[in-house]
């Protein structure tokens, strides 16, 4: 059975109608999630930048080696030195806050110009640009990532950076295929006609109004790629290295302990992993959702 | 006797596709004559109607005529200067002057855009206004294209089509254009809506001495709105002249089957001398296919009934566009 | 009749053909590159990789040179690699070829079962979605692909060895001393990267909306207004040319995640291998994984292309 | 039981709903109508009218909720006469306020497996349909001689491959498509619109439907080969003599083609009668929308005098805001002083206003 109920009283203006209302509930609970989320990390990346923990992270207590969650003042445990792991959580935010930030800029910037290229003047350009996709598909990411790596030290920033360069074609992609629709819908030719400079055309028309949102899910994307990446390495041991804690040297160092049924070491980090990257994954979703309304008529 | 604000003398315009690929390497091209040498001109407050079917190359000519795309050869003169050559910048600020009507009803306006600020950025394009002014030419304009004030904060896709078409006249409008090309500004419309909107430009071009190259595949407005009319078959014109004169003595066998087909299909009983001009008409009509001579033989029955004389596939003897007399000019070896 | 449909096929394979040579060019250059940029001058030590004996090396330093031009140097590179010379480990001193070839097999058949288990769970899903909508259980199913996507997938081993150690008692590691091959210690690793590759709720995603443009195109209609079945009509567009570019476009993911569930399981594949080059900084070995992964990529998109070519008779005219 | 009409559509209702407005679209909105046997019965009305909402209707193929809510399509092609939307009250609870529909309550799944059973017959041997752009009508993937074999195979006494592929060609010829063996194995993308269009003539014709429901067969063609389809389906017409529902905004292929029109508005039936009535016959006892909508067509008088159109002032209606009174009140111009409350406030029956012919218009009746 499903209901559809019409609102009583005059239609015809819409516009008293809150968005909400309009929308999907799932959207809603999914935008509220990743809203969540990034402000769970958003403070716990200044909690940790100016050390308002309430452990010292790299505070060596054999005495309380492995203690399950719950033990007094440490609400996770501690880890197989006696660091409490919840301040070690917070950060750990710290090895891909930032970086993370980088990676999305890269690939934001890089990929609105190369898709404006591709789009707004296309023949060689695009091209160029379709080989250049190709290229950078025809690598795993974490290959290329070791390659780099290896050729030049393991450090967080380098890494980004790839993974930054590595989502500059999809971005650039997106970005072409909405200026290629607004063409066929001769959007730009109307708006050249009118007689606008490209830069405007360009800056306000297609990246401004008609790109934003499209940048604004691909960032929270890119987020939660960058999160996916660095704990993936820090837990390959390329990333952030002990003692410094990373949810991936986290997981790793839990990892022996795990076996052993002590699963809380690890399991903390994983499920933050979990939860964060789902909550940027959820953002970027829900408001592609709501922003370029794919549901419903 | 009116100025002449436009002027196209042998204008080419053609696509190249390329195959592929590897392609480049090979020099392989596919080139589409989609506008292959046309020649007319418009004079100040005349409307000029283009018809043709699609794919014929008209909305080509409109976008060329207005620079939107660039010409392979030939020139374009508007107001006696040529624009042929015209920078990008001395291009925008011609486009004071000249304006194009989309047939896509949503091509004029940002989705995201609402319609007071569609028509304040196309105020301010050109001339540095001050609010109040903005304001004021906003009033006029929506007088104008007769359009609600309440509309204004409307996004556009809270309008109707009809209304999507009244905002795209007034952004076309609101930078004072004196050439506007109207690229089937109603084949998007309802019926009723489709006479509104005729209307709308008739009475605009009286008010403001607009001159209109118009459009359209809909024969019966191009001949009510255009005080000549250009026949378009496959990148060329096959005939022009006063609309009375195209619609009711034809003079080339594709006009005369253009217009006939409308009246094929309101009469009842369509009449065995009706359809024997049209034998032969199923041949596929596009730019792939090889002809030499005359382009319209393939699917000509004069060119039939004429026993298929060698003059008209002669690749050395095209026929070209001569005057039979008040202006009227057809391209073809055997007028009807 | 049947060889006409041949003779698009095979054009496109050449095509693709040429596309790849010039991708795997362009993907020695990027490496070329990394390595020439790279501190410490990596790869002179690659080329002398290349060179077997002492005095050959010798020569080969003198030949080549610190003061040789960079296009020479990669001209030489690409040259040696071409006639199937990766050069030799500088870890273990064996030949990176031989020991590619074993590798590569191996993560192979990883990546191959991991697409199987990633399409028998993504595609029922996508499927019942679009055709469904939205009913009861689709909340369930969403947010199971939701969890699955940003699950860490070591952390999804970790579990898994967890309890087949304790519940069964079985130690599913691929240990470098298990003689033979068993099928838990094969099904597990490729069971785990299929579910946590992170790429489920996308390839859910991609296939419903595809599933659900095409049951909205017109001839869709068509077959329904005219009582044929609308799977038999929709399946080619709806179905096959997006699960093939699927495939195509996530191999390299699924490469990716198999770097760290071989090394989860213990798995002699690429990965493990890439990851244990990197720590030696070992460069020919971590060059010739990147030349073959991208070889690996590019025949699925080989494949992707060929698929398409056969079931489109647009494409084949193209 | 034999004058009975082959197709009669009682108050059929189809909506869809609008999330963000929260409000119903009432693409058909209590529509009536009767198709007699033999006859063309030709449908003309401007975008959202609901011409085509209610073919889709008939043939169970709305997607989208809620769909069909009401209403009785009654077919009856060999003898008896058979409800397509029998049962469908058991599937939806109507919830009205003020005579209007203001709730909706579908198993809407449950629907469409139920019209499915009872459309598995009809679709395609029964009633035939053609859509407008042909091109994308036609599955792009199969050539288009198997699309039309296939349905030969699924409606026909012909199931053996071979006889149905010669069916087939047999029907391409008939549409007049040149060299038709060879245009068997074509794709619809090597094909012109005017070919696909045939082609989907010949798939619809081939299974020897008892009703043709043909839906803006010309429009996106070009104006050439408008003429030539529409030749060819008076040709066909005189020929099989298939009883045909044709859908068109085109009021020049309507009166070419059919022997009684229905006009329709804002996703009702304003007018229904014989076509030399409706599109021909003088403006006094029309339905105003039908004479102001003949009337902004432009004709030989306009382009001869130099006049300006009759436009009908303001919009299509929106038919997510239908009035209470009557749905063109608002835009008609033959509103007289005594009939102005009515039409304001009362929405008008289709009653016959001359043998055979009904409007929905309280100037013929008070």
């Amino acid at each position: 059975m499903k209901n559809y109920s019409q609102r009583s009283g005059e239609i015809g203006d819409f516009s008293d109608i809150p968005f909400w209302k309009k929308a999907d509930a799932a959207d809603l609970v999914y935008v509220s999630y990743g809203l969540l989320i990034v402000t769970l990390v958003v403070v716990s990346y200044l909690l940790g930048a100016f050390h308002l923990l309430p452990h010292d992270p790299h505070d060596i207590r054999l005495d309380l080696m492995m203690s399950p969650p719950g033990t007094a003042g440490h609400l996770l445990g501690t880890d197989f030195m006696g660091r409490d792991i919840f301040s070690r959580l917070i950060v750990g935010i710290q090895a891909y806050f930032l970086p993370g930030l980088l990676a999305v800029a890269i690939s934001l910037i890089g990929g609105s110009t190369l898709g404006v290229l591709a789009g707004y003047r296309g023949g060689m350009a695009d091209t160029a640009i379709t080989y250049f996709t190709n290229l950078v598909d025809s690598f795993p990411r974490l290959v290329l990532i070791l390659l780099v790596v290896a050729a030049f030290k393991p450090d967080i920033y380098y890494i980004m950076i790839v993974v930054g360069l590595t989502n500059v074609p999809v971005v650039a992609s997106l970005v072409k295929g909405k200026i290629l629709f607004l063409k066929q819908k001769n959007f730009v030719e109307a708006a050249v006609s009118l007689g606008l400079p490209a830069r405007t055309i360009i800056l306000k028309h297609i990246l401004w109004y008609n790109c934003r949102s499209l940048l604004i899910i691909q960032a929270t994307l890119g987020m939660g790629e960058a999160i996916l990446m660095e704990t993936s390495l820090s837990y390959l041991g390329f990333g952030v290295q002990e003692p410094s804690p990373s949810w991936g040297n986290m997981v790793q160092a839990g990892a022996n302990y795990f076996m052993q049924g002590k699963f809380w070491p690890s399991t903390a980090p994983a499920l933050a992993i979990l939860f964060t990257i789902m909550g940027f994954h959820l953002l970027g979703d829900g408001l592609n959702n709501l922003l370029e309304g794919k549901r419903g008529r | 006797m009116p100025k002449t604000i436009l002027e196209v003398i042998d204008l080419k315009k053609h696509f190249f596709h390329r195959k592929g690929l590897f392609s480049a390497f090979s020099g392989e091209e596919r080139r589409i004559p989609a506008v292959d040498g046309v020649s007319f001109y418009l004079k100040e407050n005349e409307t000029v109607g283009l018809v043709g079917e699609s794919g014929c190359g008209k909305t080509t000519i409109g976008r060329t005529v207005l620079r939107l795309a660039a010409p392979t050869s030939g020139r374009i003169l508007f107001d006696d200067k040529d624009i042929t050559t015209a920078t990008t910048e001395q291009l925008r600020k011609l486009r004071g002057q000249m304006q194009m009507i989309f047939q896509d009803l949503d091509a004029a306006l940002n989705p995201k855009m609402r319609i007071r600020d569609i028509l304040r950025e196309a105020i301010t394009v050109h001339h540095k206004v001050s609010d109040e002014e903005v304001s004021r030419r906003i009033g006029e304009l929506l007088e104008q294209v007769n359009l609600k004030k309440g509309k204004l904060s409307n996004f556009p896709h809270e309008l109707s089509g009809g209304e999507k078409r009244r905002v795209g006249i007034a952004r076309v409008l609101s930078v004072g254009p004196r050439l506007i090309v109207a690229d089937e500004p109603t084949s998007a419309l309802d019926v009723s809506i489709q006479a509104q909107v005729v209307n709308l430009l008739r009475d605009l071009q009286s008010q403001l001495g607009l001159s209109y190259l118009f459009i359209s595949h809909d024969l019966r407005v191009v001949e009510l709105i255009s005080h000549k009319v250009a026949v378009m078959y496959l990148g060329k014109i096959v005939e022009m002249g006063l609309s009375g004169r195209i619609a009711h003595a034809p003079k080339h066998p594709y006009t005369h089957i253009l217009w006939s087909s409308l009246v094929e299909k309101q009469s009842k009983e369509s009449s065995s001398a009706t359809r024997n001009t049209q034998s032969g008409i199923w041949g596929v009509f596009d730019f792939e296919r090889p002809y030499s001579g005359c382009r319209f033989a393939p699917r000509c029955p004069v060119y039939e009934s004429q026993g298929r004389p060698t003059v008209c596939t002669d690749p050395a003897s095209e026929p070209q566009l001569r005057d039979i007399g008040d202006g009227h000019q057809v391209a073809c070896h055997f007028p009807l | 009749m049947r060889l006409s449909g041949l003779r698009p096929i095979a054009l496109v394979l050449t095509r693709e053909v040429m596309i790849t040579v010039l991708l795997l060019l362009g993907v020695s250059f990027v490496v070329f590159v990394i390595l020439y940029l790279a501190p410490g001058d990596p790869f002179s030590m690659l080329v002398e990789g290349q060179v077997q004996s002492e005095e050959a090396r010798a020569g080969a330093r003198e030949a080549l040179g610190f003061s040789q031009s960079w296009y020479s140097q990669y001209f030489s590179w690409v040259t040696q690699m071409l006639q199937g010379d990766f050069g030799t480990s500088i870890r273990t001193g064996l030949p990176v070829a031989s020991e590619l070839v074993f590798v590569g097999f191996n993560t192979l058949i990883l990546t191959i079962g991991s697409m199987l288990v990633t399409l028998l769970i993504a595609v029922p899903i996508a499927l019942y979605s679009s055709v469904r909508g939205t009913t009861a259980l689709s909340w369930p199913l969403t947010m199971f692909a939701y969890v699955v996507s940003a699950l860490p997938v070591f952390w999804l081993g970790y579990i898994v060895i967890y309890i087949f150690m304790h519940r069964f008692g079985l130690f599913p590691l691929m240990t470098s001393s298990s003689r033979g091959f068993s099928w838990l210690y094969a099904l597990l690793p490729i069971v785990v990267l299929g579910v946590g590759n992170g790429t489920i709720s996308e390839v859910i995603r991609s296939l419903r909306d595809e599933m659900g443009r095409v049951m909205s195109e017109d001839y869709i209609r068509t077959a329904r207004a005219k009582g044929a079945s609308v799977w038999k009509h929709s399946f080619k567009e709806g179905f096959l040319i997006p699960v093939t570019e699927i495939i195509a476009a996530k191999i390299p993911f699924i490469l990716g995640g198999a770097v760290i569930v071989e090394q989860v399981f213990n798995w002699p594949g690429m990965g493990r291998m890439a990851w244990q080059a990197a720590q030696d900084r070992d460069f020919p070995v971590i060059m010739g994984i990147a030349m073959l992964a991208a070889v690996f990529v590019r025949m699925g998109s080989m494949f992707q292309r060929v698929v398409y070519v056969m079931v489109n008779p647009r494409a084949s005219k193209e | 039981m034999k004058n009975a009409p082959l197709l009669k559509i009682e108050d059929l209702r189809t909506y869809f709903y609008s999330r963000s407005k929260q409000a119903f679209i009432r693409s058909v909105d209590g529509v009536n109508l009767e198709i007699r046997r033999g006859e063309t019965l030709g449908v003309v009305g401007e975008s959202g009218s609901g011409k085509s909402i209610t073919a889709l209707s008939v043939l169970g193929l709305i997607s989208g909720g809620p769909g069909v809510i009401a209403g009785k399509i009654l077919f009856g092609s060999n003898g008896e006469q058979k409800d397509l939307l029998d049962g469908l009250e058991g599937y939806v609870k109507i919830g009205r306020e003020q005579n209007r529909i203001m709730q909706v309550s579908k198993d809407v799944l449950g629907w469409e497996r139920r019209s499915d059973e009872v459309m598995r017959t009809i679709r395609g041997g029964e009633i035939a349909m053609i859509f407008q752009n042909p091109k994308a009508s036609l599955n792009p993937f199969t050539p288009v001689g198997k699309q039309i074999t296939e349905a030969i195979r699924l409606h026909t006494k012909i199931t053996d491959a071979q006889e149905a592929a010669e069916r087939a060609i047999y029907w391409l010829k008939r549409v007049k498509i040149d060299s038709p063996a060879l245009r068997f194995d074509n794709y619809p993308f090597g094909l012109s619109g005017g070919m696909c269009q045939r082609a989907m003539i010949a798939m619809a014709l081939a299974c020897e439907p008892a009703l043709l429901i043909a839906d803006e067969p010309t429009t996106g063609l070009d104006a050439t080969i408008q003429s030539k389809i529409v030749d060819l389906l008076a040709e066909l017409k005189s020929e099989l003599g298939t009883t045909t529902m044709l859908i068109s905004h085109d009021i020049s292929v309507i009166s070419r083609l059919s022997d009684s029109v229905v006009v329709m508005y804002g996703g009702t039936v304003v007018e229904y009668g014989p076509v030399r009535d409706i599109l021909t016959a003088s403006i006094s006892s029309k339905h105003p929308y039908t004479s102001a909508l003949l009337a902004s067509i432009p004709g030989e008088e306009h382009v001869r005098d130099k006049v300006a159109l009759q436009a009908i002032e303001g919009d299509v209606l929106d038919t997510i805001n239908i009035p209470a009174g009557c749905r063109f009140y608002a835009r008609c111009n033959r509103v007289t002083p005594k009939i102005r409350e009515n039409c304001e406030r009362r929405e008008p029956d289709l009653r016959e206003i001359a043998p055979g012919h009904r409007a929905r218009c309280w100037l013929y009746f008070d």
